[in-house]
C-alpha cells in the first residue's frame, strides 16, 4: 500500500492493517455465529469475506482478494441470501437457536485447532515479501504446474455438484 | 425534513429550497373516475406536463410530492386515499381535480360518494370543471407551484398541524363505511 | 416502367411480411424495426403544446364555464330550477313602477339581486344554457379559474358578468341553415343569397312554419260516403276522409 | 517549478485524481438523467422537462436533489432500521468505486511521478487486475439491493430483492465470461492494458457476440429496461426502493445511473478500443471516450424506450440457454486464436 514502508521495520503498514482486517473479520465471525437473525448472520458472514479479501489485498495478492469478493461476495453470500430470503427470513426478533451449543463449540473449536495447526505447519516458518507484487500470470503458471491435481480434483468435485443439480432440478 | 420544520431559512438558501419543491412534484396519481383520464391525458405528449416539472406517476407514494385526487371519491374508497395520503412524505402537496373531489360534484345527494376530498386529506388547489381540460391541470399546477415558490416551509408544516384534527377520520368521529370503521386498523395487516 | 409509389410500398410491405414471418430472422427485425420507430419520433419534431405560454386554441364551444349576460336575465328562476347540482343560486326581489298612464295600475318587475354558480358542484351539462328563454347564459371556454380556497368557486353575477368578455361570438351557421334574423319570414325572401343555398332549400325537407301555413285537410267525399256505405257514424267518417285526403295530398306531393 | 513538485508528489496528484472522479461521479449520472428525460421525451413525441432551470429544463436533476433533501426522511415501523438505513450506501459506495479505474486516456508520454509510468494518465487509479475489480466491487451493490428489499418489511421489496438477486446470479456468469475472453485477447487484465491492446483494431470487430453478451448482461445487472423486473414500477412499485424516500431514494437513483455510465465505460474501454479513435487522429483521448460512453449511454436510453420488460422466466431462459453457452464457446474460440496466432 504505503510506498514509504520498507522491509524490516519494527511494525510495518501491512502488518497493522492485517491485524485489524482480522480483528473485523475475527468480530464479525463471532457476531455470524452469536446473531439470532438469519439475514444479520448473513450480513455478517458479508464482512468477515470482505475482510478476508482485503487481508489478501493488503499482502499483495490482488488476484486472489478480488476474487475473494467477487466469488464469496458477490455470488455465494448473495445466493445464501437469495436461498434464505425465498424460504424463511423473518424480519424481526425472532430467536433463532438450535440447543445444541455444545456440539456446535466443540466441532467449531475441532476445526479451528486442526485448521491452525495445518497453516501454521506448511507456512509458518516462512516471510512475504511485500515488495514483490504478485503478478496474475504467476498465479495461474502455479496454478497449471504445482497444483494441477487439486485444481481437476475441484473441478470434477464441481461437475458432480452440478450433475447433481441438474439431477434435483429435473426429478419432478 | 429535519431542520426546514423548525427554522425559517434566510431567503437565499429559502429561495433555492423552494424552487427545488417547486420543479420537482412527483405525482401520485390517484385517480378514481372519468377525470383520471383527463389527467392521464395532461402527462402524454401533447400536454407533457413533465415540462413543469412534474414527474408523472411517481412510483408509489413513498417517493411522491403531489397527490391528485381526480375523480369521484366514494366513503368506501376514503380510508385507502387517507392511507396513500399518509404514505407520502412531508413535504406532500394534494391537487383536487373535478368537480366529484372538490365537493361531490353531480354525486351531491349520493349516500355512498364523500362530498370533497377535503374532508379526508388536506387539499391545496382545487381544479374545477366536470371533468376539467388537462390544461386546467396545469394551470392548477402552475397556481400550486406559485404558491411553492412563495411558502415557507415552517408555515406550512405549522399549517398543516393546525389543519391535522380538522379531517373527519380521527378517532373520535367513527364514520362508518362498508360495514367498518375507517380507523379500524386490522385492514392494514393484509 | 416504374412502379407507382402505391406499389411500391405493397411490395416492401410484401417483403417486410416476409421477413417478419421467419422464425429467428422475424424477432431480430422486430426488435431493430422498433428501435428504427423511437429513433424516427425522436427525430421528429413534438407535438406537445407548451401550455402556460401559448394558450390553447380551444374551440367555440367548449364548456369552459358560464358566463351571464345580466341584463337579459328576467329572474325566471327557470335555470336555477333545472339545475340537476342545484349549484345556482338567484335573488331577486320586485321592484315597483310607476305606471305608464295615470291612473292605471302600478307596475311590478323583478330585479336581479345576486346570480351565483357554486363551480365546485357544477356538472357542466349546460342544462341552464339551453333553457334559459331570454339568452342570459353563455357557454365560454375560459377554463383558468382554479383556486386554493374552496369557497371562492362559487363565482358571483360580477365575475359572471366579467366572463361574458370570453364569450366568442356563435359560430356560423351551417350551409342550408335558416338566417335566424329573418325567422318566419324565410318563405317571403326574395333573392336568395347563392345557388348552393337555393338548391339546399329545395331539397331539404319543409321547415315547421311552412306546414302550420298549408290549407286544413278537407274531407275526401269518396272516402266520406264510402264510410257511410259501411254503416259507420257520422264522426268517424268524417275522420276516416280527413286522413284519406292527408295521404292523397302526400302523395301528389312525393 | 512549483507545479513541478506538486506534481511529483505522488499523494497531492493521488488527491487531484480522487477529487476529479468524484466530481464526474456526481456529474456524469445528472447529465445522464437529463438527457434520459429529454430523449425518452422525443422518443415519445414529447418535449421533456422545460421550466425548472428556464433552458429547457437543463435545472430538473438539481431540482429533484434539492427536493429529495428535504424530503421526510421515513423509516417503516417493521422496518429492520439499522438495515435499511444502511442499504443506499451499500449500494453506492461501489458503483462510485467503479469510477476510479475507469482509464480515460493513454499514459501521459512524460511522467514523472516516482511511482513509475503506470501512475500517470487519465485515470484514477491503474490496478493491475482492474476488470477482476470492476466486475467484483460492482458485484457488491446487489447485497445493498437485498439489504434495502428485505429490510424494508414489504412483500413488494422483498420480491423485487429476490428478482434482482435471482437476476444477478443469472447474469454475473455471462458479463465475466464476456469480460474474460478480452482479458484474454489482449493479454493482461489491467483496464490500461486492454485499452492500449485496441490501438490495432477495436476488441468488439473478431467477435461482435461477446460485445452483446455483454451490453445485454450489464442491462440486466443494472436492472434496466428491457430486464427491470426487480424494481418493475407497474408491478412491483419500484421493488427494493418501494419504502425509501428522500436522499436515500436519491441515493439509489444516483447509484443508478451512475452504474449506466460505469458499465458503460467498462464497455468502451473492453470492447469500443478505448480511447482510440477513428478518421480523426487529431481528437485527444479522453475526449473519445467520453464520446463513445455517451454514446453507449445512449443506446442503454433507447432501448428502454423501445422495448417491453422481459416475463421472468423468459429473463432466465435467456441467460442461461443462450448466453452462457454463447459466452463459453466464444471463449474457447478466443482461447484457439490466441494458440495458433
Amino acid at each position: 500500500m504505503d510506498p514509504q514502508a520498507t522491509e524490516g521495520a519494527v511494525v510495518s503498514w501491512p502488518a497493522v492493517f492485517v491485524a485489524i482486517f482480522g480483528a473485523v473479520a475475527a468480530i464479525s465471525a463471532v457476531a455470524v455465529v452469536l446473531s439470532r437473525n438469519v439475514v444479520h448472520a448473513a450480513l455478517s458472514l458479508v464482512v468477515v469475506l470482505g475482510a478476508a479479501g482485503a487481508i489478501f489485498l493488503v499482502l499483495g495478492a490482488e488476484f486472489v482478494g478480488w476474487t475473494q469478493i467477487l466469488i464469496y461476495v458477490g455470488a455465494i453470500v448473495v445466493l445464501l441470501l437469495f436461498g434464505l430470503m425465498l424460504t424463511a427470513a423473518p424480519i424481526g426478533k425472532h430467536a433463532l437457536d438450535n440447543q445444541q451449543r455444545g456440539v456446535a463449540f466443540i466441532t467449531s473449536a475441532a476445526v479451528f485447532g486442526v485448521f491452525t495447526f495445518i497453516i501454521w505447519r506448511s507456512f509458518g516458518s516462512q516471510r512475504i515479501h511485500l515488495n514483490q507484487v504478485v503478478r496474475t500470470s504467476d498465479i495461474g503458471r502455479s496454478l497449471f504446474s504445482g497444483y494441477i491435481l487439486p485444481f481437476e480434483v475441484v473441478s470434477v468435485l464441481l461437475l458432480a455438484a452440478l450433475v447433481g443439480a441438474i439431477v434435483l432440478a429435473k426429478k419432478d | 425534513m429535519g431542520l426546514t420544520d423548525k427554522v425559517n431559512f434566510p431567503q437565499p438558501a429559502k429561495f433555492i429550497l423552494n424552487w427545488g419543491r417547486k420543479y420537482s412534484l412527483w405525482v401520485m396519481n390517484f385517480g378514481l373516475a372519468c377525470c383520471a383520464i383527463e389527467l392521464i391525458a395532461a402527462s402524454t405528449s401533447r400536454h407533457d406536463f413533465i415540462r413543469l416539472g412534474v414527474i408523472p406517476v411517481a412510483h408509489g407514494p413513498r417517493q411522491a410530492d403531489m397527490l391528485v385526487v381526480a375523480g369521484t371519491l366514494t366513503d368506501k374508497m376514503a380510508p385507502a386515499l387517507k392511507r396513500v395520503y399518509e404514505q407520502i412524505p412531508e413535504p406532500k402537496y394534494v391537487i383536487s381535480f373535478g368537480s366529484c373531489s372538490n365537493c361531490g360534484g353531480p354525486f351531491w345527494d349520493s349516500y355512498s360518494v364523500t362530498k370533497g376530498v377535503d374532508q379526508i386529506v388536506p387539499v391545496d388547489v382545487y381544479v374545477p370543471g366536470c371533468p376539467p381540460r388537462p390544461e386546467a391541470l396545469l394551470e392548477g399546477i402552475l397556481l400550486l407551484q406559485d404558491r411553492i415558490g412563495k411558502e415557507s416551509l415552517k408555515e406550512h408544516y405549522q399549517r398543516r398541524e393546525a389543519a391535522e384534527p380538522e379531517p373527519a377520520f380521527t378517532s373520535t368521529v367513527p364514520i362508518v363505511v362498508g360495514g367498518g370503521s375507517i380507523n379500524d386498523t386490522s385492514i392494514r395487516d393484509e | 416502367m416504374a412502379m407507382t409509389k402505391e406499389e411500391r410500398t405493397a411490395k416492401l410491405r410484401e417483403l417486410e411480411q416476409k421477413i417478419a414471418s421467419k422464425k429467428g430472422i422475424g424477432a431480430l427485425y422486430g426488435l431493430v424495426k422498433g428501435m428504427s420507430v423511437t429513433m424516427r419520433t425522436m427525430l421528429k419534431p413534438a407535438i406537445t403544446t407548451q401550455y402556460p405560454h401559448v394558450k390553447p386554441d380551444l374551440p367555440e364551444r367548449t364548456r369552459g364555464v358560464i358566463a351571464l349576460k345580466e341584463e337579459n336575465c328576467t329572474v325566471c328562476m327557470l335555470c336555477s330550477r333545472e339545475c340537476p347540482d342545484w349549484c345556482i343560486y338567484i335573488d331577486s326581489h320586485k321592484d315597483v313602477m310607476p305606471p305608464k298612464t295615470p291612473g292605471a295600475r302600478a307596475r311590478t318587475r323583478n330585479v336581479l339581486d345576486r346570480f351565483a354558480i357554486d363551480y365546485a358542484l357544477c356538472m357542466y351539462c349546460g342544462i341552464c344554457v339551453d333553457v334559459c328563454p331570454f339568452d342570459a347564459l353563455f357557454w365560454s371556454p375560459h377554463f383558468e379559474y382554479s383556486t386554493d380556497d374552496l369557497s371562492t368557486l362559487t363565482h358571483e353575477m360580477d365575475t359572471l358578468a366579467k366572463w361574458m368578455d370570453f364569450v366568442p361570438p356563435p359560430p356560423p351557421l351551417e350551409d342550408g341553415a335558416e338566417d335566424p334574423s329573418q325567422e318566419g319570414a324565410a318563405a317571403d325572401s326574395a333573392t336568395p343569397a347563392a345557388g348552393t343555398t337555393e338548391a339546399a332549400e329545395t331539397q331539404a325537407p319543409p321547415a315547421r312554419e311552412e306546414r302550420h301555413d298549408e290549407e286544413p285537410p278537407q274531407i275526401d267525399q269518396e272516402a266520406y260516403d264510402a264510410a257511410i256505405a259501411q254503416g259507420k257514424p257520422d264522426r268517424e267518417a268524417r275522420a276516416l276522409a280527413k286522413k284519406a285526403w292527408i295521404l292523397k295530398r302526400r302523395k301528389a306531393q312525393s | 517549478m512549483i507545479f513541478y513538485h506538486f506534481f511529483s508528489n505522488p499523494w497531492a496528484v493521488f488527491a487531484l485524481k480522487l477529487a476529479a472522479v468524484f466530481i464526474f461521479f456526481l456529474t456524469a449520472p445528472l447529465f445522464l438523467g437529463y438527457v434520459e428525460h429529454k430523449g425518452l421525451a422525443h422518443m415519445q413525441s414529447r418535449l421533456g422537462p422545460m421550466e425548472a432551470g428556464k433552458f429547457h429544463g437543463w435545472a430538473q436533476l438539481i431540482a429533484d436533489g434539492v427536493k429529495f433533501i428535504q424530503k421526510e426522511d421515513i423509516v417503516p415501523d417493521a422496518a429492520d432500521r439499522r438495515i435499511f438505513m444502511l442499504a443506499p450506501m451499500i449500494v453506492i459506495i461501489p458503483v462510485s468505486l467503479v469510477f476510479l479505474v475507469i482509464p480515460f486516456g493513454p499514459a501521459a508520454v512524460s511522467c514523472h511521478a516516482p511511482a513509475g509510468a503506470g501512475a500517470c494518465g487519465f485515470w484514477g487509479e491503474n490496478f493491475d487486475v482492474g476488470i477482476f475489480f470492476v466486475l467484483a466491487i460492482s458485484a457488491i451493490s446487489v447485497i445493498g439491493m437485498l439489504m434495502a428489499g428485505w429490510a424494508s418489511a414489504n412483500k413488494f421489496s422483498l420480491i423485487g430483492a429476490i428478482r434482482g438477486a435471482a437476476q444477478l446470479i443469472a447474469y454475473e456468469l455471462p458479463l465475466v465470461l464476456a469480460a474474460s475472453a478480452v482479458a484474454m485477447q489482449a493479454g493482461t487484465l489491467s483496464l490500461v492494458g486492454i485499452g492500449d491492446a485496441q490501438k490495432a483494431y477495436w476488441f468488439v470487430f473478431p467477435q461482435i457476440a461477446r460485445f452483446i453478451i455483454f451490453v445485454i448482461a450489464s442491462l440486466a445487472e443494472l436492472s434496466r429496461p428491457p430486464f427491470d423486473m426487480p424494481i418493475a414500477d407497474s408491478e412491483i412499485i419500484f421493488g427494493h426502493m418501494t419504502e425509501y424516500t428522500g436522499i436515500r431514494f436519491g441515493l439509489f437513483l444516483l447509484s443508478e445511473y451512475a452504474g449506466i455510465v460505469s458499465l458503460s465505460a467498462i464497455a468502451v474501454v473492453l470492447y469500443l478500443g478505448a480511447w482510440h479513435g477513428f478518421f480523426v487522429p487529431w481528437i485527444p483521448g479522453p475526449i473519445w471516450t467520453l464520446a463513445k460512453i455517451g454514446a453507449l449511454s445512449f443506446l442503454v436510453i433507447w432501448l428502454r424506450a423501445t422495448y417491453p420488460r422481459l416475463r421472468e422466466d423468459q429473463l432466465q431462459k435467456m441467460a442461461w440457454k443462450y448466453l452462457i453457452p454463447i459466452a463459453l464457446v466464444n471463449i474457447l474460440l478466443t482461447m484457439i486464436f490466441k494458440v495458433v496466432f
